[in-house]
């Protein structure tokens, strides 16, 4: 067997600017498969444009994304989403319209093989399809523990629970790859807790690769194993997270000694 | 709260996927069917059926295929006439060319030029968002009837353009009376809202309801968007094609292509707001209401001693009632009658609880 | 062999031996609902013995004895149920802990004598069992997060357990007098409380159930979670055994009144904390004080509201009300051990919901401990403090 | 070629007309990102409550106040009753509820001065004027000069005065605005009323050119293809747009009605906005925003 299996994710050398701003400078870094790889650094670092211009929500001016085994320049988000892509936004983006389960359905509308007319018409493949959709659904729902709200508006429902219901929605892809924008913002010590729990366990349970944007510390030296820091759109530090709590740079980022 | 739930529980989700969970509202759809069906073309007289029942109908079809693309999509859509319009002339030359053509088949043959033409109109929404959109659909309100009128063959050469209902029959069964015509739209009309009420609740629906409410966010999870949106205009043109067609023959008998003008599409538009958007009862519902109140309005007039309204008064009244319910019901019920019912019914299910 | 005496209805083997009965009368009809994954999961009698029969095979497979006991740290759920049942099956006894950690609960566990075989329904249960300093042998879990990857020995999944054994179905070996439950509990003075409960002891409170009652095989049960473990053991295990009726479990704590609607039980047992909790939901979700709807369902709550007052309050509020709550038709709503105030009786009263006590009989204590100290097989381990077990005489109209 | 240049200049010209309309969207888009499709009624409510004050022997002046206060007090009650209860929902919500606020407006209109068509007389007679050997409308002209004022006056408004200022500011980004005390109702209404003294001249303008009558609020129709154009936030692609509209439609009118069929100027506007939309999305002069996630 391969002792050393290439990384699932590998960015080199990424650029971004918007209208002649530089958002990212010439970024590379690799995630390994299986690990959960935390993005750090001050606001305005540049982490949620990263995030974005690997599932292709922005485009990159320079650089190259590697995402199991595939090169691409560009990635389109619903390329990205093919691919085994599912992420969660910083300011939530679901569904407010839509139940907890409707919102979780959708996650998986790239499982679909049966045609509309089909499902509208209750005929062919669609009944089944139907039953597998809501079960897998129903897992994710138990999974994350969201059974009672599972047929109330997601507009109705408590920040923290709205951000769980995100997490569900993109689990709900089986991704091979998650991307968690601050999945823990604004929540107690508690619901912070329950969410890392969460995370690992879908990390452990299923094998999924995960990229997070976290502020806690705390949260982030406690649940993962690879730290990346951004500062000004450029990467200063990239390691496991003893090591990249020693780098001084990072330190003079965070104390703003250096500001 | 007058029936008991207690006990109704889903062991399979096919059970789950029912029109309503519930034994009783199957119950109740079931018996107002058979009202509508059985015992309305009993007791019904002329004046209800092709003055209030019909144009009811053909509203709430209309509504229902705007409903699909602005209620449920989110594509604000200000061109529904000029698919009605489609859909009728396409229906009438389908009837008129094709020797034996069955009538439910030029219907859904004339729909399916609406839907065409509706993809067509729609394919800037691929490109602009939000009320750009307008654009498109009002180039479409101003270009059909324009082509509808200029070149005679949509109306065989009929001098002013009138077209005028083929043979209503289904199965040698002759339907041309009102009750008759009433009987064959109701079928029509039922017929597609189960289909839509499907539709919706299926995956396609799901993934309107995503685009309309955050489309990135949908792209990301790997909706479709251009495919989503596309089929968004063709059903929804299917719809509108359709409920043009009953507009002009079960309806009105005969009809130019200015019965389908800039304001057939506003009073389509003003149903699924006062009805309720992304809603399928919101569109009975709100119909219902579009028809009734003139009615109502003018009856009221009649009651107030003679000359107090005069009747050429009435209609700047009305338009400035129904300008006014429209802003009440952005404000106060941006979803409608079909919601205050849905909340009603809520209610009513946890009564005496509160939550 | 044959679970019963010859010519005799009834089994000579316990509990297995009515499932078998069961089995064997209704197979097709349901015996376990359990609400999962946004549906009613359903068990048959026939599919409950073959399973109850397989997870028996495993648990022998891996060295669990006549005389042995399993102990079950779960919230109530069909796996804890059947687990039991096969433990039983092999001549063996439950153990059942309340999982909710009251202080103390883990020196409970520790003093399980069940310390080879536990079931332990997930990944907070597993800790605990660990903490407790118990290396068992085996441990089983239900619910599997955070477990999947831990490959520890003797760890396993309830699934893969029942799945482990080839169709081997090994002997019926329970007897009325082994030992078929025991409870542990902390005492009001701290020490700690081993209660043994035989078969034939469940029986007889189940039988007294059962016809003080007159439960039937068409019974739905709910077994509320919250109401613990040995409690649904003790009352609802042995008449849903002899009855034949469908035991039905709820999706989750916070779920449960939903559950509860929609399933319209027809027996609900629960406990005096579970009622007055139900009582308080209704209180405080009321209509708010002043308004007409408050001042109407005021009036069709009081008591002894007659005429046609009570005729109109019947439909508008008490029916609507009973139904919300589930208890459309519910036929026997018990209360196990303490009783309610009787405010709260006559609250439920008024609804035409009339909670039901089942009350301990002291006298029966000491006939009953000498007979079960003759026949008990095994001794517990000294140093708990022995107490004789209550029993049910019967209905006790509140 | 002359005929062509007179058709091209009388294109022109009927397009100043358009970019009038267009004006009064563009003031209100950039103040309250409304697309107030109200704006036709508002010029035809303004050009009757005028002609019929006027036939009521109502001086000019008066009467083109009186009606200017009509129009403060609907902008007035715009705010209150429509803006405020609607704030922060989404742009196509407040557009329909514009659409309730033109039947309003219309009804109004016409059940207090009636439907019948007035006559308008601004005292330009409509003689053609020869420039060059080219025929020009007089009144065209006039119109023009106009429009060219009423923009001149509104720069000056909004890029000297302070009110001018702090709608800018709202205009670029209504938060920041908020934050530093411009308080949006006000702005609302003075745009509002601003708009309203442009429905006022518009309607003069059409209303002598048509005479004064319902089809008055269909100009709307005619602004929306020239905003489309122009972008809707810039008031000079409002006049670009109504130039370029005006000039093609009678141009195509000419020259393309003889092939295709005639009236086409009702579509046309549309068709080429249409063909704007999908090279570029935002207009001439409207700038692109970038959506955050």
């Amino acid at each position: 067997m391969n002792l050393f299996p290439p990384p699932l994710l590998e960015l080199s050398h990424i650029s971004l600017s918007f209208k002649g701003v530089k958002a990212i400078t010439d970024i590379s870094f690799a995630v390994a498969r299986g690990e959960i790889c935390a993005l750090i650094g001050p606001n305005g670092a540049g982490k949620s444009s990263l995030l974005n211009v690997i599932n292709g929500v922005y485009q990159a001016q320079e650089g190259q994304i590697r995402f199991d085994g595939e090169v691409r320049r560009h990635m389109r988000p619903h390329h990205a989403a093919e691919r085994g892509m599912a992420r969660s936004f910083q300011n939530l983006a679901l569904f407010k319209g839509m139940t907890v389960l409707d919102n979780v359905l959708t996650g998986r509308n790239l499982k679909r093989r049966s045609s509309w007319i089909e499902q509208a018409l209750g005929i062919g493949r669609a009944p089944r399809e139907d039953d597998e959709q809501r079960r897998r659904a129903e897992e994710v729902i138990e999974f994350l523990n969201i059974q009672s709200w599972r047929q109330s508006l997601v507009g109705t429902l408590p920040y923290g629970l709205q951000k769980r219901v995100e997490l569900a929605r993109a689990l709900a892809a089986e991704p091979k790859l998650l991307l968690l924008d601050e999945p823990m913002a604004g929540m107690n010590a508690a619901e912070k807790k329950e969410m890392s729990r969460f995370i690992v366990d879908i990390n452990r349970e299923f094998g999924t690769t995960v990229v997070l944007i976290e502020h806690d510390i705390g949260v982030v030296m406690g649940i993962s194993s690879h730290v990346v820091v951004l500062d000004y759109g450029r990467k200063i530090g990239d390691g496991p997270p003893e090591e990249v709590r020693a780098n001084p740079e990072v330190i003079a980022a965070y104390l703003g000694t250096r500001h | 709260m007058l029936y008991s739930e207690a006990g109704q529980f889903s062991t399979r989700y096919a059970a789950d996927r029912r029109l309503f969970r519930l034994r009783q509202d199957r119950l109740g759809l079931g018996l107002l069917l058979v009202f509508a069906f059985a015992v309305v073309p009993q007791v019904g007289n002329d004046y209800w059926f092709s003055a209030i029942l019909t144009p009811f109908l053909v509203l709430s079809l209309a509504g229902l295929g705007l409903n699909l693309l602005t209620g449920y999509a989110g594509q604000l859509s200000l061109g529904s006439a000029a698919f009605m319009a489609a859909g009728a002339f396409a229906t009438y030359n389908f009837q008129l060319r094709i020797e034996g053509l069955p009538l439910l088949a030029s219907f859904a043959l004339g729909g399916a030029v609406a839907a065409l033409l509706s993809l067509v109109f729609g394919l800037p929404s691929l490109r602009i968002k939000g009320f750009y959109l307008i654009v498109s659909t009002l180039a479409a309100q101003f270009l059909v009837p324009w082509a509808l009128v200029k070149y005679g063959w949509f109306s065989n050469y009929n001098a002013s353009g009138v077209i005028s209902a083929p043979r209503l029959d289904i199965f040698g069964l002759d339907l041309s009376s009102p009750a008759g015509r009433y009987v064959l739209t109701l079928g029509v009309v039922v017929a597609l809202a189960f289909l839509a009420r499907n539709i919706v609740r299926s995956e396609l629906g799901r993934n309107w309801m995503a685009v309309r409410d955050m489309d990135t966010a949908a792209a990301v999870i790997g909706i479709p968007l251009a495919r989503t949106k596309l089929l968004a205009f063709a059903i929804s043109g299917f719809y509108l094609g359709v409920a043009g067609a009953l507009w002009a023959f079960t309806y009105l008998g005969t009809v130019e292509p200015h019965g389908f003008d800039l304001n057939r599409s506003f009073q389509v538009l003003f149903i699924i707001i006062i009805g309720g958007m992304g809603s399928i009862l919101g569109n009975f519902l709100g119909a219902a209401f579009i028809v009734l109140f003139p009615l109502l309005l003018s009856n009221l007039a009649g009651l107030l001693p003679g000359g107090l309204i005069d009747p050429g008064q009435l209609e700047n009244i009305q338009k400035m009632i129904f300008g006014a319910l429209i802003i009440v019901f952005l404000i106060r019920e941006p979803e409608g009658l079909a919601r205050l019912w849905q909340q009603f019914r809520a209610r009513l299910r946890r009564w005496p609880l509160r939550y | 062999m044959t679970p019963f005496a010859q010519g005799d209805r009834r089994p000579t083997s316990g509990l297995p031996g009515w499932l078998h009965l069961q089995a064997a009368g209704q197979a097709r009809s349901v015996a376990l609902r359990h609400k999962r994954l946004g549906v009613w999961q359903e068990r048959t009698w026939g599919e409950v013995l073959v399973e109850v029969g397989g997870l028996a095979g495993a648990l022998s497979e891996r060295g669990f004895r006549p005389g042995a006991t399993l102990t079950i740290l779960s919230n109530p759920r069909p796996e804890a149920v059947l687990l039991a049942l096969a433990a039983q099956w092999l001549g063996g006894s439950a153990a059942v802990l309340d999982p909710r950690g009251e202080p103390g609960a883990p020196n409970l566990l520790a003093r399980t004598p069940g310390r080879d075989f536990v079931f332990a329904e997930g990944l907070a249960e597993v800790e605990r069992v660990r903490r407790a300093g118990l290396a068992p042998a085996l441990i089983v879990y239900a619910d599997p997060r955070g477990l999947n990857a831990d490959l520890a020995s003797g760890l396993i999944s309830y699934p893969a357990l029942a799945a482990s054994t080839g169709g081997h179905v090994p002997a019926l070996l329970a007897r009325p007098v082994a030992v078929a439950f025991v409870f542990l509990r902390q005492g009001h003075g701290g020490e700690v409380e081993l209660q043994e409960t035989s078969h034939a002891e469940l029986l007889r409170e189940g039988q007294a159930l059962v016809s003080g009652e007159a439960l039937t095989e068409r019974e739905e049960a709910f077994a509320a979670r919250a109401f613990a473990a040995s409690g649904q053991a003790r009352y609802l295990l042995a008449p849903w055994l002899i009855a034949g009726f469908c035991l039905n479990f709820p999706e989750g704590l916070e779920t449960r009144d939903i559950d509860r609607r929609e399933l319209g039980p027809t027996l609900v047992a629960g406990t005096r904390e579970t009622w007055q909790r139900l009582e308080n939901m209704v209180r405080e979700r009321l209509p708010a004080a002043g308004t007409w709807q408050r001042r109407l369902v005021d009036r069709a709550l009081a008591p002894r509201a007659a005429g046609l007052t009570g005729l109109i309050g019947g439909w508008l509020v008490r029916r609507p009300l009973r139904d919300v709550l589930g208890f459309t038709r519910t036929r026997v709503p018990l209360i196990i051990g303490e009783p309610l105030p009787e405010a709260s009786v006559q609250f439920f009263a008024t609804l035409g919901i009339a909670v039901r006590n089942w009350k301990e009989a002291a006298d029966w204590k000491a006939q009953d401990r000498t007979q079960r100290l003759t026949t008990a097989p095994d001794a517990a381990p000294s140093g708990f403090q022995r107490r004789s077990l209550s029993s049910v005489t019967g209905v006790q109209p509140v | 070629m002359d005929f062509f240049l007179e058709v091209l200049i009388g294109g022109l010209l009927a397009g100043v007309m358009y970019s009038l309309v267009a004006i009064g969207f563009v003031l209100i888009y950039k103040a309250s990102g409304v697309f107030n499709f109200a704006q036709g009624a508002m010029v035809l409510f303004a050009a009757l409550t005028f002609v019929s004050l006027g036939e009521r022997g109502v001086p000019f002046w008066i009467a083109f106040l009186v009606t200017l206060g009509a129009m403060l007090l609907l902008a007035l009650a715009v705010e209150r009753l429509v803006l405020r209860p609607l704030v922060n929902r989404s742009p196509i919500t407040l557009f329909m509820a514009t659409l309730g606020l033109a039947y309003i407006t219309e009804g109004a209109a016409q059940a207090l001065w009636g439907a019948q068509v007035h006559g308008l007389d601004l005292g330009i007679e409509d003689i053609p004027l020869d420039l060059g050997g080219l025929l020009v409308s007089q009144f065209d002209l006039f119109a023009a000069g106009m429009a060219t004022t009423l923009v001149l006056v509104l720069s000056v408004l909004f890029n000297k005065t302070r009110i001018g200022l702090s709608l800018r500011a709202v205009a670029d980004d209504t938060l920041a605005a908020q934050a530093v005390g411009i308080r949006l109702s006000r702005i609302w209404v003075v745009v509002w009323a601003v708009a309203g003294l442009v429905a006022l001249i518009t309607g003069l303008l059409w209303g002598a050119r048509l005479g004064v009558q319902f089809s008055l609020s269909l100009v709307v129709l005619k602004a929306l293809p020239v905003l489309i154009i122009g972008g809707f936030s810039s008031v000079g692609g409002a006049i670009v747009g109504g130039l370029i509209v005006g000039a093609s439609e009678k141009l195509a009118e000419i020259y393309a009605g003889p092939l295709i069929g005639s009236g086409i100027e009702n579509w046309f506007p549309y068709v080429l906005a249409m063909l704007f939309l999908l090279v570029r999305p935002t207009g001439l002069f409207g700038e692109r925003s970038i959506d955050r996630v």
